[in-house]
């Protein structure tokens, strides 16, 4: 499993190629990737994480995923700093036999990295910046694992 | 001595984002009532710890948490990653 | 929206990329693929289709998911012919302002291409070859949409 | 005159994946009586109509489907497509 936590952008589908072409055995493959949305005048979105304990909590999660869905493989790459709208956030990646384990186990890392890994987004627009609130949704969420 | 730190708006509301704090609060609602009589700053960013999560040694608790041992709490508000 | 039915292998990977660069206003974008697998000796697999069939019955499915989910944009890359194991059978992609959304409608597809997408699977081994036998669990993916 | 096809396992157990039948049946389930008929290919292809889905000119239907102004009724085994 391999977790990148950077500033600067990727290209998924060229991580996403290279994640699958390592992986034996795979019959389903999953991909997420979150990307900055310019609703109601966003300019940028700043994204704040706990350096400290980003990777740990984040290498967590992704062994409770692993081990919970039979996942042969994962990839998470989470960026912070300043984005614009178009860049890309993260990205998910999942290996499986079947695809219902390949689903499950993206969703379970979108999940909880929404709503477990130490990360906060702050939105600049024209008129000033606010952080974005977590959503009751996205807590509930979690309720279904 | 134990570092606290803060993310987000608590980062922003309490004017900066590590500080060394000499405590002997043995758990992290100790810490918070004597963090929150330090300023006006404080007091703002833990007026309403519904809004408010905590790490200890980086590892997500809540506000019975001991601190026996512990050498870093983060405050911060709900995450929002992904 | 687009499907391209083929016996030619794809990259599914800058097919997804094309996907993705011709969106706007996607927060969201989730793609599967499915690969031959080659348990128990499997050498080949043959996908034999219903030409004729085919095409409209994933475009209404597309349609289904589009209108149920609000996605922005899906993709549907489905092959046939003989496959060796490794290979990319096929791959879905959807686009959509939030997670849930991208998710649902990229699943939703996949469980209609499974059962109701005229598509039949033989595989090939050293000893002879067998028709896939549907899944009833395949079936009962069905029921939660 | 109706054209009617086969796939997978029916195809290969008919022996033909597309053949011209001249008919009076006005269901599929008619049709389906009228093919039996025909050989002992037929027969066995037929013999479990639980293993058997039919579309009617491209659309997924059922055995008691009528078969007025039908051009193509299609035979196959549940799909197994993804």
């Amino acid at each position: 499993m391999q977790l990148i936590l950077q500033e600067a952008a990727f290209d998924q589908w060229l991580q996403a190629s290279a994640f699958a072409a390592q992986i034996n055995g795979a019959g389903a493959l999953v991909t997420f990737s979150g990307i900055v949305r310019g609703d109601g005048g966003l300019s940028q979105l700043e994204i704040e994480h706990y350096a400290q304990m980003s990777r740990p909590a984040i290498d967590a999660i992704m062994q409770q995923a692993q081990a919970r869905f039979g996942l042969l493989d994962a990839l998470v790459i989470h960026r912070f700093g300043r984005l614009s709208v178009g860049e890309t956030i993260m990205m998910v990646a999942t290996a499986a036999p079947h695809r219902k384990d390949a689903f499950d186990g993206a969703e379970f890392l979108m999940d909880y990295l929404k709503s477990r890994a130490p990360f906060w987004k702050k939105e600049h627009r024209a008129d000033g910046a606010t952080w974005v609130d977590a959503k009751a949704a996205d807590e509930d969420a979690l309720k279904r694992w | 001595m134990i570092t606290v730190v803060y993310f987000a708006w608590l980062r922003e509301r309490i004017g900066q984002g590590r500080e060394m704090v000499q405590t002997q609060a043995k758990t992290v609602a100790e810490l918070v009532d004597q963090l929150r009589a330090m300023d006006d700053y404080h007091a703002a960013a833990f007026a309403d710890l519904r809004a408010v999560r905590v790490a200890v040694d980086q590892e997500l608790t809540d506000f019975d948490a001991a601190l026996a041992g512990a050498k870093e709490v983060a405050f911060f508000p709900p995450m929002t990653g992904g």
